[in-house]
């Protein structure tokens, strides 16, 4: 039923709990309104006028609803002292150790994610509001001792997997919520208060890359000659006297479009944007050489190269799968408050950290 | 009967004679002219409501494509010429009301056009967070509130419990203009600078008091609508208290009577928490104080200039503690007709009225105790939490039982499947839809995924779409004649069912995939960035596709609708064979309503009682009968 | 048709339409000034600190008008309790005497606003001025409000009383229902607001 | 006026002139106990005491609760109900806040 609910890949230890209750739920409802719907449909079908001509004054007799009702009343006591009080208690009482975790902050404002590492020493440095400025968002004083070795960056939460990992969570302007689909966590961000949230993320974004690997379509998006100016052609346009207006891949302007109009062509097709999906096997071209390696973004002329090799449907993944979505509505900035969440092995993460920490002290 | 009726009527050109135009449709307190100018100028807002969904389903579907004016401009242009020329040979109303759409076309052009916030005719996200907030504070404060509550209420209850009025016909009057204002102002603060409000109809703070200026005259007008509900939910409990006909016990009231008594108490009780919160709000953001603002709050760099200590989630408790109740305000008058079309078209007794009507009344009481399951993902712990869903699980008995009832009273019924018949039955499934997915969310680990994704948006739009609306559509059809004298068209009523229907559940079970995907709501380009959405990326043009057509047929019930007020066929004093008080008066009922008040000798719904002729025996009839009961529990 | 039991009440529920009315409408007055309460003990428990009102505030004219209130209350009473004996005159004197002591009330808040207003002291100084200003304001406006109507029945609405007396004493028993409302809010306003 | 009338007439005057009088007395007293300043709970705990005593005063016998009809009571005691979830529920989830 999870796939027929169309759950995304979870990829947190805890999800696997939350959508086998969101599955639970799900048959329950099912079984109810089927239920119901069968003793609907059937009593508005038999009970019609041109079938009963006359109506029986007491109806149903029988007490059977009592017990359903008293059965919904049951089977919902059971879910939340079997499901939701137990589930909801691991989520905000149960927190791992902060020794054994990797402890981050994150500040939400209008329209970023900001995430503060405490670095080495594993302490968080002062922040002031009065520090606040483009270059330091979270007004990190760099004067405390404490904050010397802090990491900072701008929607890019990147975390080693298979390691419980506490956030801190906060706002410096107005509420904001903090939702990672895949890992099924979901917090608002509160100016004022700070809410720890916890997880623990159990695949790495190959892993996750490699789970969402499916026959992509990269054909071209069909518009109105209107619509196609600073686009990319797709294919190649040609006028009546058989002269090329437009080659595949070449670039459609005001003249091109005003030459397609005379040609009286009014729809044509343009290269859509595939370079958020990398390609997941490598191609190669008649001769041998690699059009796209593995990992390699589909950009507008790789997709043209393919379709040239007629190729329209290529293996490929989304390059960064895990997003943090703002799920709370925070102004007009708020449909593209995205930020990137990257699960890395043990090993790759602490590079990373290294690297980070290199750049501080130059 | 029959020469009562005719004493009524020429009471009733004496009373016409008596009052001017003014004094008779303008500044009436009749309560039925009042319901009326409630309901048109409910039905108006309605569709304003819709039509700005309309236009931001056109961004939805084709994110940052320009968005063609003129058929959004079209549509309630069409319907105001169109209603100018049945109003040529007819009433000044009709012609009125087009005037009115003309007037909505102009306000959709002045959006379309306006290039600050639609440059080439681009909805800019700042336009579409707008058009949302207002889409949802218009349906629910100005649309289907004072539809379900003003009008229905207002026409039906004094009639259906045998009174000649409001008990307090003056404030009846007030609370509609001042319920008009507010919508004044609600459409004034659509032309300031910044657009209306845009920080959704919920106005979570800090956003709202960092908004621009819409948002005042958002506060204002809500002020202006909360008092005209508080002074409308006195009059309705006094009036039902107080002036129920001799021999109207409680349990003999139609059911919608009690839905009406209940829904006046949630309003009562449940709105003055958001007016201190308005009243607050609007401190916050003219004179500065911090009741919402939190210290350090930095904005695009800058220090804000309040003083803070102030707590936004102030704000949402003082929110939901009349936005639950509210919903629940939403939802009983819709039950409440349906309970009437139903126990009318199964000629039979509603099964279970008894326990139908304590379930109505736990459901109201428990109604103000839940509201923080929309406050899960705030940051609650385990105890508070546990309280919260055990509520929300409780509350959901009622509801249950009161559907179950209403399933049940369909056996052994003998079911007319009349215009406003179906609408009431098509509601059953649709609330059941709407009231089941309600549970995933009323439990806080399933709210983590689901929490404000599209499926919080299915699950209220099955209850307040396709349910409260069918339901305010049933009734529409049911008490036309009851209103007019005459019936509104079978066919063209079948054709805008079917329609509506179809197109509602087009639009809105999709929603439910795109939840559990994961694509959260008020997104302003449908949720094309994430990559977790791209899947269902493809179901925000069916669902747009859905909502215009949902939109085309919805002309089917508006021309049928003005048409049928002067050429619909003739209906009978009874035309629906029915039980309750409204229809032992005339058609239209005179100022005062009843000539002697009437007497009940029995319960609401004798349809169908053994060992009599014919099988409806109304509530005022005299004659022994072998079951006075209203019937078996 | 006229509307039953505006004046006699209604035999099974013992209650006139208006009186009715009116304890539904403090109902809801409840729950406004209820949620203005909550708000002030939401925002004083969670602040790291909060003032004491005696501290800031001027608590022997905060005493002089619980007086005057309460006074006004006991006056507005036996307006009433005149008309229940038909003593116009002496009802005319009571209720007299009832707007003026809500004149005074006023006349000593707007010192009190002013002495503040006078030290640069507005509602945005901070949450507990806010609270202060924003529940003493609204008390404020429900004194005005009753004075409205008291000022009407003791001048051109005690007209009725010549006509319809009964009626005119339900009114005025009914005004003084909200009066008492009032003076009942600030009682638990003053130790809230000045004494904690 | 007739006797009957003025006898309970005088009995009323002489409940209000009482009930003003305590009401007098009771401010003083919570007055005179703001300038002990007792800890705050204890402090909160006297003043609300005595206000509810004042308010009830009020209630029972300037509006006449005492003696008014059951249908009030009803209303009151919903209303109150709804009160103190209002007071209490958004405190109860401010201090059960996730905390680590
Ligand atoms: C009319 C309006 C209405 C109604 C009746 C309900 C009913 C319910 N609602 Fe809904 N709700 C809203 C309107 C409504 N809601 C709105 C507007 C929002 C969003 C606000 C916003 O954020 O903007 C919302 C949001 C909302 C949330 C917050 C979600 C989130 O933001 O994360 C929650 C969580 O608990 C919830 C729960 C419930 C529950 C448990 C019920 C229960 O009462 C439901 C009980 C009913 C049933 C269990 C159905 C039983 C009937 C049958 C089974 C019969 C079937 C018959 C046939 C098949 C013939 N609702
Ligand atoms: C009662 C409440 C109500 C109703 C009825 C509706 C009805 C509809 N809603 Fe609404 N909606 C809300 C309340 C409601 N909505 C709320 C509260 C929100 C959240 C806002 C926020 O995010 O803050 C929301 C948000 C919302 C969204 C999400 C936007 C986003 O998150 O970005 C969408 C998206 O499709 C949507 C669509 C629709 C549609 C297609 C209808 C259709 O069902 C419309 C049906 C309408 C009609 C059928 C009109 C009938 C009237 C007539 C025919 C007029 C006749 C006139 C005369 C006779 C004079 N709504
Ligand atoms: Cu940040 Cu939405
Ligand atoms: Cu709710």
């Amino acid at each position: 039923m999870q796939q027929w609910l169309g759950m995304p890949i979870d990829a947190a230890a805890h999800g696997a709990e939350i959508d086998q209750m969101t599955v639970v739920m799900h048959w329950i409802m099912l079984i109810l309104f089927i239920g119901w719907g069968l003793f609907f449909t059937y009593a508005i079908i038999r009970f019609r006028r041109t079938k009963s001509v006359r109506a029986d004054y007491a109806g149903v007799k029988s007490h059977f609803s009592s017990y359903v009702e008293g059965a919904v009343a049951v089977v919902e006591a059971i879910l939340i002292i079997g499901f939701a009080v137990p589930l909801w208690a691991k989520r905000v009482n149960a927190f791992p150790p902060e020794g054994e975790s990797t402890v981050v902050r994150v500040v939400a404002e209008q329209f970023a994610w900001n995430a503060h590492y405490p670095g080495a020493d594993g302490v968080f440095g002062k922040t002031d509001i009065k520090l606040v400025s483009a270059e330091n968002p979270l007004g990190l004083d760099r004067s405390d001792p404490a904050a010397k070795d802090d990491i900072t960056t701008i929607n890019q939460l990147t975390l080693p997997v298979n390691k419980p990992v506490i956030v801190y969570l906060s706002s410096k302007d107005v509420i904001h919520s903090f939702g990672i689909t895949y890992l099924r966590v979901k917090q608002d961000a509160i100016p004022g208060e700070q809410i720890p949230v916890w997880f623990t993320p159990t695949k790495t974004n190959e892993q996750i890359r490699e789970e969402l690997t499916k026959p992509y379509s990269i054909k071209g998006q069909t518009v109105s000659v209107g619509r196609a100016v600073n686009r990319l052609a797709f294919f190649e346009y040609k006028d009546k006297s058989g002269e090329v207006i437009v080659t595949a891949g070449g670039f459609i302007g005001e003249p091109e479009v005003q030459k397609l109009m005379e040609a009286g062509i009014d729809e044509v097709v343009v290269t859509k944007d595939h370079s958020t999906m990398v390609a997941m096997q490598e191609y190669k071209d008649a001769d041998g050489n690699i059009v796209v390696e593995k990992g390699g973004r589909l950009s507008d002329d790789v997709v043209l190269k393919l379709v040239a090799m007629g190729i329209t449907e290529v293996l490929a993944a989304p390059d960064t799968p895990l997003e943090i979505a703002c799920a709370q509505l925070c102004g007009l900035g708020h449909y593209r408050m995205r930020g990137f969440v990257t699960i890395q092995t043990e090993e790759q993460y602490k590079a990373w950290l290294a690297e980070e920490a290199s750049y501080l002290t130059q | 009967m029959a020469n009562v009726a005719t004493a009524h009527h020429d009471t009733a050109h004496h009373q016409e004679e008596e009052l001017g135009f003014w004094r008779k449709y303008v500044f009436s307190i009749d309560h039925k002219v009042i319901g009326l100018q409630y309901m048109f100028t409910a039905l108006v807002f309605l569709f304003l409501g819709f039509t700005l969904m309309m236009l931001m389903r056109w961004q939805l579907a084709y994110p940052g494509e320009p968005l063609p004016g003129e058929i959004f401009i079209g549509l309630p242009a069409v319907i105001g010429v169109a209603l100018l020329l049945i109003g040529r040979w007819q009433r000044k109303l009709t012609s009125l009301i087009g005037m009115i759409f003309l007037g909505l076309a102009g306000l959709v052009w002045y959006m379309v056009t306006d290039e600050v916030l639609m440059p080439g005719g681009v909805m800019l996200p700042e336009l579409y967070n707008s058009f949302g907030a207002m889409h949802g504070t218009i349906m629910v404060f100005l649309g289907v509130v004072p539809l379900a509550v003003g009008a229905f209420g207002n026409y039906l209850v004094p009639l259906q419990i045998g009174a000649p009025d409001m008990a307090f016909p003056k404030l009846n009057a007030t609370s509609y203009w001042s319920y008009f204002l507010g919508g004044v102002t609600m459409l004034v603060s659509f032309f300031v600078p910044g657009g209306a409000a845009n920080s959704g109809w919920t106005s979570y703070a800090p956003l709202s008091v960092i908004a621009t200026q819409g948002q005042t005259l958002w506060l204002i007008g809500m002020i202006f609508l909360i008092t005209s509900s508080l002074l409308g939910s006195v009059n309705f409990i006094v009036t039902i208290i107080q002036l129920r006909a001799a021999g109207m016990t409680f349990m003999r009231l139609p059911f919608f009577v009690w839905a009406q008594f209940i829904t006046s108490f949630l309003l009562l009780l449940a709105f003055p928490p958001l007016e201190a919160a308005g009243i607050m709000q609007l401190l916050d953001r003219v004179v500065g104080t911090s009741f919402f603002m939190p210290s350090g709050l930095v904005v695009s760099g800058q220090a804000l200039p309040y003083a803070g200590g102030g707590s936004p989630l102030l704000w949402q408790h003082l929110f939901w503690f009349l936005a639950h109740p509210e919903v629940y305000v939403l939802i009983l008058p819709a039950m409440g007709i349906v309970a009437e079309v139903i126990a009318n078209n199964t000629r039979k007794p509603l099964w279970g009225y008894k326990s139908m009507v304590y379930a109505a009344i736990f459901l109201g009481f428990m109604s103000f105790i839940v509201w923080a399951h929309h406050m899960f993902m705030t940051g609650m712990g385990t105890v508070i939490s546990t309280f919260f869903q055990t509520t929300t699980m409780i509350i959901s008995i009622p509801s249950v039982i009161i559907l179950t009832a209403l399933v049940i009273s369909l056996w052994g019924g003998s079911i007319r499947f009349s215009v406003p018949m179906l609408f009431a039955l098509a509601f059953l499934p649709m609330f059941g839809i709407g009231g089941l997915t309600g549970l995933p969310l009323g439990l806080a680990p399933t709210d983590i995924h689901l929490h404000d994704t599209y499926y919080v948006i299915g699950h209220f739009h099955y209850v307040v779409a396709p349910g409260t609306i069918f339901a305010l559509f049933a009734g529409l059809y049911y008490w036309f004649p009851k209103v007019t004298g005459r019936q509104m068209n079978e066919t063209l009523g079948r054709i805008h069912f079917i329609g509506s229907f179809i197109c509602m559940n087009v639009i809105f079970m999709p929603m439910f995939i795109q939840g559990l995907a994961g694509v959260s709501r008020r997104l302003y380009d449908g949720g094309a960035q994430y990559s977790h959405a791209q899947g269902v990326l493809y179901l925000n043009e069916v669902m747009s596709v859905g909502a215009w057509a949902l939109g085309v047929f919805q002309l089917f019930f508006i021309f049928n609708f003005f048409w049928s007020i002067k050429k619909g066929k003739e209906a009978k004093e009874n035309p629906w064979d029915a039980t309750t008080l409204e229809w032992a008066t005339p058609t239209p009922p005179p100022h005062g309503n009843f000539l002697t008040l009437p007497e009940v000798h029995r319960g609401p719904y004798e349809y169908s009682v053994p060992g009599h002729d014919r099988d409806f025996v109304p509530q005022h009839v005299d004659g022994q009968l072998r079951s006075t009961k209203t019937q078996k529990v | 048709m006229q509307i039953p039991y505006t004046v006699t009440a209604r035999p099974d529920t013992g209650v006139y339409n208006a009186k009715l009315g009116v304890w539904l409408f403090l109902a809801s007055e409840v729950m406004l000034f209820g949620a203005l309460f909550s708000s002030y003990i939401l925002l004083r428990v969670g602040a790291p600190t909060w003032p004491h009102g005696y501290e800031l505030l001027n608590v022997p004219l905060a005493t002089f008008n619980t007086v005057v209130l309460i006074t006004s209350s006991i006056t507005m009473v036996m307006s009433w309790a005149s008309l229940m004996v038909k003593d116009f005159r002496k009802y005319r004197i009571y209720m007299g005497s009832t707007f003026l002591l809500g004149l005074v009330f006023l006349i000593v808040k707007a010192f009190e606003y002013g002495a503040k207003f006078g030290l640069g002291i507005y509602p945005a100084e901070n949450t507990f001025y806010a609270i202060y200003f924003t529940l003493t304001g609204l008390h404020g406006l429900h004194v005005v409000g009753g004075m409205i109507v008291n000022a009407y029945f003791w001048g051109p609405g005690s007209k009725m009383w010549h006509t319809d007396p009964v009626r005119f004493t339900n009114r005025v028993e009914v005004a003084g229902l909200y009066w008492h409302f009032v003076d009942l809010v600030w009682i638990f306003l003053f130790p809230s607001l000045y004494l904690l | 006026m007739d006797q009957t009338q003025t006898i309970d007439f005088k009995k009323h005057v002489r409940t209000y002139i009482a009930v003003f009088v305590a009401l007098m007395a009771l401010t003083v007293v919570t007055v005179a106990v703001s300038y002990l300043h007792l800890p705050i709970t204890a402090a909160v705990v006297v003043a609300l005491i005595i206000a509810g005593v004042k308010g009830s005063l009020v209630a029972s016998y300037f509006m006449h609760l005492i003696s008014e009809r059951k249908l009030i009571y009803w209303t009151l005691a919903l209303t109150f109900i709804f009160f103190l979830a209002l007071m209490l529920l958004p405190l109860g989830s401010e201090s059960d806040k996730i905390v680590n």
